[in-house]
Parts: C-alpha cells; structure tokens; sequence
C-alpha cells in the first residue's frame, strides 16, 4: 500500500507537468489548428529566466513574474512573425514552423543562459510529507494545486469572460467568429499568450522537482503532444486527464512492471485508447459533412 | 564613401598580412568533433570551452615548436552519424595534423576508423572500455574506463563489509555501459547485486524506482551508474523516500553542479573521481596538485562555471598532444603518434599516464580518489 | 426488379431524427426526383445510401442485392455513383485527372505493375485517358483538360463532378444539386447530359432545388418533410398535391429559398 | 498528364545530376555529404508517398529506417546472413510491420494518426534500445561491411554510386506510381476521402500501400546508412530522426519528388554549412527553416515552380 502511493504520487506529480504543457497545446490548437512544438520550450523558458533572475540577485517572486512576462512576450513574437505571416498554409507547414521555433528558441537559451542544468528552491522546503508511508514533496502538492487552479482559472476565463466566448467562438468556428465581428487574428495571438504564460508557470513550479536545462523541451513537448492527444485535441480536460494519465501509467509501469519499457507501457495504453476512441478520450468525434 | 574604402583598404590588408603569415608560418592544425549540443553537452560543452581556452593560451605563448596551432570545432550534437561527417571533414578538407574527438562512446567509435585508415593520431574522450581496447595504433584515450570506476566502488564497499547492493542505472548509454561493466566484476569483489532498475536519462522522477529498491530485504548499499542530471534526480528522491543504506554515484557525477542540484540530499553519498574535484583539498605534497589546481583555477575564472572532470580530460588530451608534438619536433602524423604512446608519468588532471603499445589510455586505479560528499563539499575518504 | 430501391430507412443522430422510415424505387433509366424544403433530409438520404453513414433502421438494395452497411467503396463496385451538395472535387488534381480516378473500377491494380510501368498499365493509362477525354466532351469541359481543378469555375467544377461520377459506368447514379450555382445555359447542358445518360438505362435520383429543371425531367418526384416522406408521384400529381403546397409555402414564409417555388 | 510529365522531367534532372556530381566533388568528404543527401533523400522519398501523395502524417517514419539499419547490423553479426540478404530482409520486415499495424494506426486521421505513429516509432526505438543482448544498446553496434559478389563496398566512392543510383532507380518508382491507378488513387485520397471512397477506391487498401512502400523506402535507406558508416546506434530509430525526415519532406516539397532530395539536400547541408557561426548554428537553422516555410509555404520545389508558372507570359 505505501508503495502504491508513493507510485500515485510520483504518477500525479510528472503527470501535471505533462498536463500542463498538453493544455497549452490544446488552447492553441483551438484557436488556430496550430500544434505548436515550441510549447516544451515555453516552459524551459519559464525556468531557465527564473533560474538566472535569481542568480542576478533578483528576489524569486520577482523573478518568476518577469519569467512568465519574458516568456508570454516570446509566445506573441512567435505568432507575430512566425505564424501569423504564414495564415492559411497547411497544418504541417505550421508544424515545422514551430519546430524551426523550437530550435530557434533552444539555441538562443543556449547562448543567452548556457548548457548546464539548473534548479531553484521549493517554495515550501525540501521535507517530505509522509501519507500513508509514502513520502510526497511540498512542491509536488504545490504543482498538483497549481494545475487545478489554472484549469479552474481557464474555465472561468472561457464561459464567464467576453474574451474567453470570443476564443470559444474562434475554436468552434474560425469563419462564423469573423463573420460575427471577432477578431480572429487577436484571439489566435491571445492564444498564444496564454499558452505562453501556462508554459512558463509550469516551468517555474517544476523547476525545484525536476531540475531544468536549455534542452529540457523536446521531451516535455513530446509528451504533452501524446497526453493532448490522449485526452482528445481541443479538450482542455481532456489534456489535463491525458497528462495526468501518461504520468500516473508511467510511474506504476515503472513500479510494478519494468523501469526499461515504462515509457513503452505508456505509448501502448494510448494506441489502445485510440484505436478504441479514435479521437481520444474527449475529443469531439463530429459527423463529417459532406 | 571615405570610411568604406578605410574599411575596405583594412580589409584586404588584413588578407594579405594573414596570408603572408601563414605562408610564412605553417600551422599545427587540431580538429576536434564533440557533442556541444544535445544530451551529451554534459560533457561535450566542458570540453570544448577548455580546448579552446588553453589552445588560445598556448597560441599566446608561441604555439608548439614556433606554430601557431589552427583549431577547427565542430558540434556533432551527439549523432554519431554526424560525428563521421564531421570526422572525415577534419580529415579530407581541413587536413588536421592530430584528432581530440569523441565525447561519448558511440561517436568516438563513429570516429575511430576515420583515424586509423588515414592514419592520424586521435585521443578520445569516451568512458566505455572499448574506446581504447582493443588497442588501435592511432587511437589514444584520456578518461577512465567505467570498468575502472566499478572497481574503485567495489573495493570502497568490501572495505565497509557491504557486500549485497541494487543497482539503479540509467538508460542512456553512459549509464548502460558502466552497468554492464560493473556486472562482470562483481564476483571478483564478491558483490551480490540483489536488485536492478533503470531511468530513462531525461526522467524527472525515480521514486517508483527507488521504492521497489526500498522494498528489496538486506540490500545494504546503492550504485547508481549514470550521468548528467539523472543522478542528481536519484540523490534526491533517495532522501525524500528516507532511503538510508549507503548511495555510491558514478565518476559520471564529474562535477560540483551535482552538489548544487542535489542539495543537501548528497550529504554522505560517496562516488570514485578525479583529483580534480578536491584539487584544493589535496595535501600539499601530492604530486597532481598543482596541476589540478591550475586548471580548475583557470577553467572557473575564464568560464564562471564549476569545473568538471570532462573539461580536465580534454586538458589532458590536449596537453598529452601538445607534449608528443614538442617531443616529435613536428607535426608529422607517425612522429606524433609514436611520442604519444611514449608519454610516461604525465601528470594530468585524471591521473599520472604511462602509455605503452599494449595501453593507449595509461592509468591505473590510483587515479581515482574515493570521495565523499560533507558539509556540500567533496572531502577525501582515507 | 427495380435498379435500385430504399426500403424503410431510418436514421437519428443523438435525438434528433433525421430520416424516418423511408421507402422508394427506381426503375432502370428512371429519373426519379427527391425535392423537399431545407433540413428535409435529402443529402443525408444520399450519405446513408451512398454509405457514409449507416443507417439505424431500414435496407437498400440494387438490383435487388441487400447492399445496406456496405462501404462506399464497395457500394461504387456495386454499381452506385454520387455527387456532392457541397463539392468533393480533387481540387490539387486536373480536370482530366480527377475524371481518371473515376476510371478507377475499371482498371487492373497492382502496386508491382505500376511501380515499374509494365507496357500493360501504359497501355491502360492511354485507355483511361481516352475514356475520360469522351466524359469531358460530354459535359462540354474539353479545353479544361489540363487546368488543375482549383482553378475551375463553380459551374465546370458542378459538371465536372457529374462526368466523374459517370466515369465509373454506374448503374444508380446519385446527384446532389447538379444545378445549384449554374447559369441558365449550364443548366440546360445538364438537364441534356442527365437525360442522355437516364436513356442509356442507368437510374438517375436527383436532389435539386431548381424545380423548372426537376418538373421538365423527372419521371417520379418524392417529397421530403423533415425526414419523412410527404409525397411520391409524377410531377403533375406532385405540382398538385395540397401537402406538398403546404409544406412549399411554409418553407418559404420560414424563410426557405427562392427556387423552391419555381 | 502535364504533371506526370513534368515529374518524369524532374527524376531525369535528378539522374542527370547524379551522373555528372562526381565531376565536380572536389573530395571524398564531398562525396560523403552527397551520399548522406541521397541516402536521407530516398528515405524522405518514401516519406513522402505517404505524406505528400496520399496525406498521410508519419512522426515515426525513422522507426523503419532503424529496423532496415539494425537489419543489416544483427544479421550479419548475430545470425551469419550476408548483409545483402539482411538489407532485404530488413526491408521485408519493415514492410511486413508496416502492414500488420497500418492496418489499425491508418483508421485514424490527422494528428491523431502522428501520435500513433509516434508512439510506434518511438517503441521500435526502445526495444533497438533495451534489447541489448542483440542490438548493442544505447551505444550502438558495428556494422559489417556490404559484399557484393566479391566486390566490397566500403569508402565515399563506391557508395555514391550505390546510393545514387538507387534513389534514381526510386524516384523512378515513385514517379511511375504516381502516372498509375494506384498513384491516381493516393492523390484522390489526399484532396477528399469522401470523393475517393464513392468512386470505388477502398482507403483503408491504398493508405496501407503507400504505408507498406514508405517503410520498406525508409528501410532500404536506413540499411545503406549503417552499412555506410560501419555503425548503428538507436538515435537511428530515434523521434528526432522522424521529425528531420517530416521537415526535410516540408520544406523541400511535399507530394514533389523532386522535392524530397533538396529538403534532404537542405538539411544535410545546412549544419555543414552553419560551422561558420559557432554556437549560433541552431538559432540560424531555425530561423531558416521558419523564414522557408513563411515565404515558401508549399515547400521549396511546387512554390518555386508556381513562381516560375506565374512568370510566364
């Protein structure tokens, strides 16, 4: 019994981090069909400035606001003179756009920070809480409570604000939301803004747990992707149950099964799942019109 | 107009002046391929920033044997396949006089044939044992074998009566290695290996790991063969699951950043490493002291990073080069790789080197120190 | 034994009834119309039996052959070929092109034969073109041969769908507002190929809003209401008819569209 | 007919460079360079039946370009089979695995159908990894070298020839399968399934095709390269290779034969090209893979071309 929770804990911790990042990949993609891959770097970029804020002598709160501030203006750059420029092309052509981003940004976090990895102080000590005899971090309660208030945030934004029924109306219907006054090219780059600043909150909170590198993306952006996809593309629950899965599948085939094959565990549930529910566990399977 | 035709007139007197120069001059051409980026910029990135500060040194200084050395770098981001690339780029157009290539095993061995068929003397800086046996006549090797680092660690342990360990590795491949080496000598040490896992080399978490090793009865010890910020990850989910049998990391750890990542959780682990990371700490009549200290001083002023013994392998490299090429009075490719394999009681930042024709790497077990971690510092075990 | 026949139809999606119990047949070389207001569930009709969707109640057959759940593919084997309301045409493909893959039932495959272009598939390749270049003449698209489909008008694109879907030599040939968006003298060109092809045998249902052309052509109209059945006769019986005046005017006073009471 | 044409007119190009590259290659890194460029090229070729002909998006095609390398790597080693008979066996296997899971992975559509396929090469690349005891592991295996009827194929020389005329030979398939039903079939199902599908064209039959073909392209170029450069390691199989293999097949070009050579030339060039900037070679190779697709949004060679069209009088 210790074990399994210790396992859930583990499972829901680095879960969240995926859960994370897969909702910033969900909103985009709602708003502009874009699966952005530079979303990972949003997130490294989240840690890595608060990471070097601090070192500057920068108190952390202060730090982290300028991380998500520096990290949000990266995401408008980003659509301003990556995406946007290129409305209309295909849906493949705005991936390796955001791919060449990713680089782009990796690169430039190369040169600006450096190469080596990095952590910030848990906000709330190092000293395991013992639950049933397994041993949780402060901070992976933080990260877990954190990722609740943001989707709470997130769904108020979307039904109880004007902006978010614009987004809403963008995600649902790009022609019919023009056609009824909305800006569409703004709600993508709000789109992007807000991807940003989840991005580079995650960053901020994971950082303590799970240490930090200019390169840290590429993976995270992997597998928010699958969890996204999991949880079926454009469902902003979807994505946090499909990050929350792919950890907690991770962690328990880590525990019970075989540490080597754990990330394999985790790929087959979701081929399974999605030759069940071909358009995963929330996503919208729509009657194709003709 | 005016300042454009200055700038221009500048311009072409810089070309002509340098190409004066070098026809006056010829140089000591050093290519290297390591992995600057990518999952092995661990290593790669310590070792690049080195051999670029000390052959800027050297060059201010007059160069070897009155030529200025011409360094061509090249990133092989870790892809063994561009590591080749790069390789025979080195060889067939830059036509460098001596290889320091390879950070990690697979793109050393990428590299390796490229030396020997066009017959130039190559050092790597690759951890696995067959980086440098079987012996190749062109192929030289600066750090320890992982095989060495499993003795040192074996031999800490039978000293402390522990003698039934779980081991938790990492998947990449310096982890895969150091895990395979260490399985072969276990018997001579008389070690029980109760227990295995492994995390993948960018996991953020191995507390499930760790649990299932918590859970094994009588494991008295734990070896963790890996590098980068894997270790570190262990170190502190180790304490968090208040795991209290000794932890042993792996030379892999090479560098203060472990302590600074892990925290107060790596009081007390243990790991075999170079004099390097105790160079202050050294007794005043040891004789790699200086030269530890030297390097470390530089390396950390020049870059504000701790130092690293992968950055010391390089600086080992490099010197053990610079060395044969004095020694050879040229940089004649057969001249320089016979006075290599010549090289004995060199003092490097990893240990006194004897080559030999039988031993292109040079160093015995005595170039580890045991060390432990105290107080957030290395101190040396006795 | 009718060419094609509907028998009892029925499909819902969620709660909402769609189509409910549907039943007509057509004869060989029949035009048989089916007119309704807006929503009456005309395409949906055509997506069941063209098997995009699957029924929840019902059966169709042609020539007699049980052919309900088939998939499309397999229904275009079978002899059935559709157009679209909304055009499906193969808009990065040329004219002559998307004719060609039409031709598609009609050739022999293998993937070895064609990966190294035996004299065989050469051979087919010259044929299928031919057969195509004669369906563009039909629908009077010759000089368009080459012109990548997105280049294409909206009518050529209309008159280009039906000669692809001609080009599987079908026996139940569907159409889906053949007409819409087409000026009086493409429309004429239509209403001539679609009697052309109706007396060469092949069964013609036709959904279109146009009712000058639906009244001149048809042989039998079939009045949809909101999925049900409202009528079936010939277009006199159908001009005549009280319900379908009814169901005509109230679309129109809902704001259903002006060809419909033409 | 126009376009097949100008596709044929493209693959005789292709044929003529590569019969007249080696009189201007300077050195054998030269010839290394344009044997990486041929090697990736046919790989991204197969790539590109799938993607660029029949629509189909692939994150794990480096997955069978890794069985072909490993084919040739443990059947020889492990097993005695000549690296010949392993380099078609290799290709076999990886269309006998693109067969068995096309099957279920094609009934998905878009994105949904890059996570499968990522996932699937993402676990062919772990088991190269974890099944050590055959494949070497993380550190990879030597390859032996190609016999050939007594001649060994070994060196930059030999292998330009070898690989380049096995992409003409390729771009010649694909452009032939592109003027035939079955390539007719693939375009068809790229602009609309629906249209496709009620002229007789069974989807699950032709995506599976074009599935099987890309893999065993993939594997053929993915034994050439191991055998090549005499070693394998599972970064061949890896989720970076397939995203390289997706932009070169974008940025050169998707559904243009043509195209995958110069997105493969691209990319292969390009981090040689880049050494003059040191440690800012990423962030110039991102901005230009964003700067292409922005302005050549088509990718490099069909945008060209509508350029060229539209210049015409």
């Amino acid at each position: 019994m210790p074990e399994f929770l210790q396992f859930l804990a583990s499972g829901l911790t680095v879960g969240a981090i995926y859960a994370l990042v897969a909702l910033g990949f969900t909103l985009i993609y709602n708003a502009s069909d874009v699966i952005n891959f530079a979303q990972g770097e949003f997130v490294m970029l989240g840690g890595m400035v608060t990471v070097f804020a601090t070192a500057a002598g920068v108190p952390l709160p202060l730090a982290a606001l300028i991380a998500i501030v520096a990290t949000v203006l990266v995401g408008l750059a980003l659509h301003r003179f990556a995406i946007a420029p290129a409305r209309g092309a295909s849906a493949v052509t705005l991936i390796i756009i955001t791919i060449g981003a990713s680089i782009l940004l990796r690169g430039l976090a190369a040169v600006i920070f450096d190469k080596r990895f990095h952590s910030l102080p848990p906000i709330a000590g190092n000293k395991p809480l013992l639950v049933g005899g397994a041993a949780i971090l402060p901070q992976s309660i933080i990260v877990l409570a954190a990722t609740a208030v943001i989707v709470v945030l997130l769904w108020a934004l979307m039904t109880r604000t004007l902006i978010g029924k614009a987004l809403l109306a963008t995600a649902a219907n790009r022609l019919a939301a023009r056609l009824v006054g909305i800006d569409t090219g703004r709600m993508v780059g709000l789109s992007f803004v807000v991807s940003a600043a989840i991005g580079a909150i995650g960053g901020i909170l994971v950082t303590p747990i799970t240490l930090t590198s200019y390169d840290v993306g590429t993976l995270l952006a992997l597998k928010g992707f699958a969890a996204a996809m999991l949880g079926g593309m454009g469902s902003p629950l979807g994505a946090v149950l499909g990050g929350l899965i792919v950890g907690l599948l991770e962690a328990f085939g880590a525990g019970y099964v075989s540490s080597a094959y754990k990330d394999a565990i985790a790929f087959l549930v979701i081929l399974d799942v999605l030759f069940v529910m071909p358009h995963g566990l929330f996503g919208r399977a729509g009657v194709e019109r003709v | 107009m005016g300042t454009l035709h200055v700038a221009a007139a500048a311009a072409l007197t810089t070309l002509v002046f340098a190409g004066a120069t070098t026809a006056a001059n010829a140089e000591v051409k050093i290519g290297a391929v390591l992995s600057a980026t990518g999952p092995a910029s661990f290593l790669g990135d310590p070792e690049k920033k080195t051999l670029e500060m000390y052959v800027a040194d050297i060059n201010a200084k007059g160069g070897i044997n009155g030529q200025q050395i011409k360094l061509f770098v090249y990133d092989d981001g870790g892809d063994p396949n561009q590591a080749r690339t790069f390789g025979t780029r080195l060889i067939e157009e830059d036509k460098v006089d001596a290889l320091l290539a390879g950070s990690t095993t697979a793109t050393t061995m990428a590299i390796i044939p490229l030396a020997e068929e066009a017959k130039t003397p190559l050092i790597n800086f690759a951890g696995a044992v067959q980086a440098v046996y079987p012996v190749k006549p062109w192929n030289f090797k600066t750090p320890h074998t992982d095989l060495m680092a499993c003795e040192k660690i074996f031999e800490d342990l039978k000293k402390r009566n522990l003698t039934k360990i779980a081991m938790i590795s990492g998947t990449d491949a310096f982890g895969k290695s150091m895990h395979d080496q260490c399985k072969t000598v276990t018997t001579k040490y008389g070690i029980d290996v109760l227990h295995e896992e492994t995390y993948g080399p960018r996991d953020s978490d191995m507390t499930p790991q760790l649990t299932n090793i918590k859970g094994k009865a009588g494991v008295q010890a734990v070896v963790n063969p890996g590098f980068g910020q894997g270790p570190a990850i262990v170190t502190r989910n180790y304490r968090q699951l208040g795991i209290t049998v000794p932890l042993y990391e792996s030379h892999g750890v090479g560098s203060k950043q472990y302590i600074d990542l892990a925290g107060a959780a790596a009081e007390g682990v243990r790991l075999p490493a170079a004099a390097l990371l105790v160079a202050e700490k050294l007794p005043d009549n040891d004789p790699q002291k200086k030269v530890v200290v030297d390097y470390k001083k530089t390396y950390e002023a020049k870059t504000g990073q701790p130092v690293s013994t992968f950055g010391g392998h390089m600086y080992d490299g490099l010197m053990i080069l610079v060395d044969a090429m004095k020694r050879a009075g040229s940089a004649d490719k057969a001249k320089v790789r016979n006075e290599i394999e010549k090289t004995r009681g060199f003092m490097g930042t990893g240990g006194v080197v004897n080559m030999s024709p039988t031993d292109h790497l040079g160093l015995d077990l005595s170039a580890f120190r045991m060390l432990e971690i105290k107080n957030g510092d290395w101190t040396l075990v006795q | 034994m009718s060419a094609f026949s509907v028998e009892d139809v029925s499909i819902a999606f969620g709660g909402l009834k769609a189509l409910q119990n549907i039943s007509f047949a057509v004869e060989p070389g029949e035009i048989f119309a089916i007119i309704g207001p807006n929503g009456a569930g005309k395409t949906t009709l055509f997506n069941v039996v063209s098997g995009l969707y699957r029924p929840t109640q019902g059966r169709f057959f042609v020539n007699g052959a049980d052919v309900t759940g088939l998939p499309p593919h397999a229904l275009a084997a079978r002899g059935l070929s559709r157009t679209f309301q909304n055009l499906q045409v193969f808009t990065r493909m040329s004219a002559i092109d998307n004719i060609m893959v039409g031709r598609h039932l009609h050739e022999r495959h293998g993937v070895l034969p064609h990966l190294f272009a035996l004299p065989a598939v050469r051979r087919q390749n010259r044929a299928t073109r031919a057969k195509a270049m004669e369906l563009l003449a039909l629908v009077g698209m010759m000089d368009f041969a080459e012109r990548q489909a997105d280049g294409l008008a909206y009518g050529q694109l209309k008159r280009l769908e039906i000669a692809r879907a001609l080009a599987t030599e079908p026996k139940v040939l569907l159409l889906d507002e053949p007409a819409a968006g087409c000026n009086a003298v493409e429309t004429r060109d239509i209403d001539n190929v679609i009697q052309k092809v109706a007396a060469s045998g092949v069964s013609v249902v036709l959904v279109e809003h146009d009712m000058r052309l639906v009244m001149k052509i048809s042989h039998r109209i079939h009045v949809l209401d909101g999925g049900r059945t409202l009528a079936e006769g010939t277009s006199d019986a159908i001009r005549n008819d009280p319900a379908v005046i009814a169901a005509y005017l109230g679309g129109a006073v809902r704001g259903g569209d002006a060809h419909a009471s033409g | 007919m126009v376009a097949a044409l100008q596709t044929r007119a493209g693959v005789m190009l292709l044929a003529v460079i590569i019969l007249l590259l080696p009189l201007v290659l300077p050195s054998p890194f030269y010839f290394r360079i344009a044997t990486l460029v041929f090697i990736f090229a046919l790989a991204v070729l197969g790539l590109n039946l799938l993607m660029g002909f029949a629509g189909q998006v692939s994150l794990g095609h480096a997955g069978f370009f890794g069985i072909g390398a490993y084919a040739v790597a443990v059947g020889p080693t492990h097993w005695g089979i000549p690296s010949w008979a392993a380099l078609i066996l290799g290709a076999v296997a990886a269309g006998l695995l693109a067969f068995l899971v096309g099957r279920p992975i094609l009934r998905l559509r878009g994105h949904y159908l890059a996570v499968a396929t990522l996932g699937m090469g993402l676990l062919i690349a772990m088991v190269l990894t974890n099944e050590a005891q055959l494949t070497g592991g993380p550190d990879g295996m030597p390859v032996p070298r190609l016999d050939l009827f007594g001649w060994r194929v070994r060196g930059a020389m030999p292998w330009y020839w070898v690989s380049g005329v096995t992409l003409a030979i390729a771009a010649w398939l694909a452009a032939n399968l592109l003027d035939s039903p079955t390539g007719r079939a693939l375009r068809a199902i790229h602009d609309s399934e629906t249209a496709a599908s009620v002229l007789g064209i069974d989807l699950a039959r032709y995506k599976l095709t074009a599935f099987v073909l890309s893999a065993v392209y993939g594997a053929i170029a993915g034994a050439y390269l191991a055998l090549f450069d005499g070693l394998v390691t599972p970064a061949t199989a890896g989720f970076l290779r397939s995203i390289e293999f997706v932009s070169m097949a974008v940025l050169g070009g998707l559904g243009s034969i043509l195209g995958s050579v110069v997105g493969a030339t691209l990319l292969v060039v390009l981090p040689q090209a880049l050494t003059v900037f040191h440690d800012y070679e990423h962030i110039v190779l991102g901005l230009i893979m964003i700067v292409f697709m922005v302005f050549l949004r088509a990718g490099i060679v069909p945008s060209l071309a509508a350029l060229a069209v539209r210049r015409k009088p």
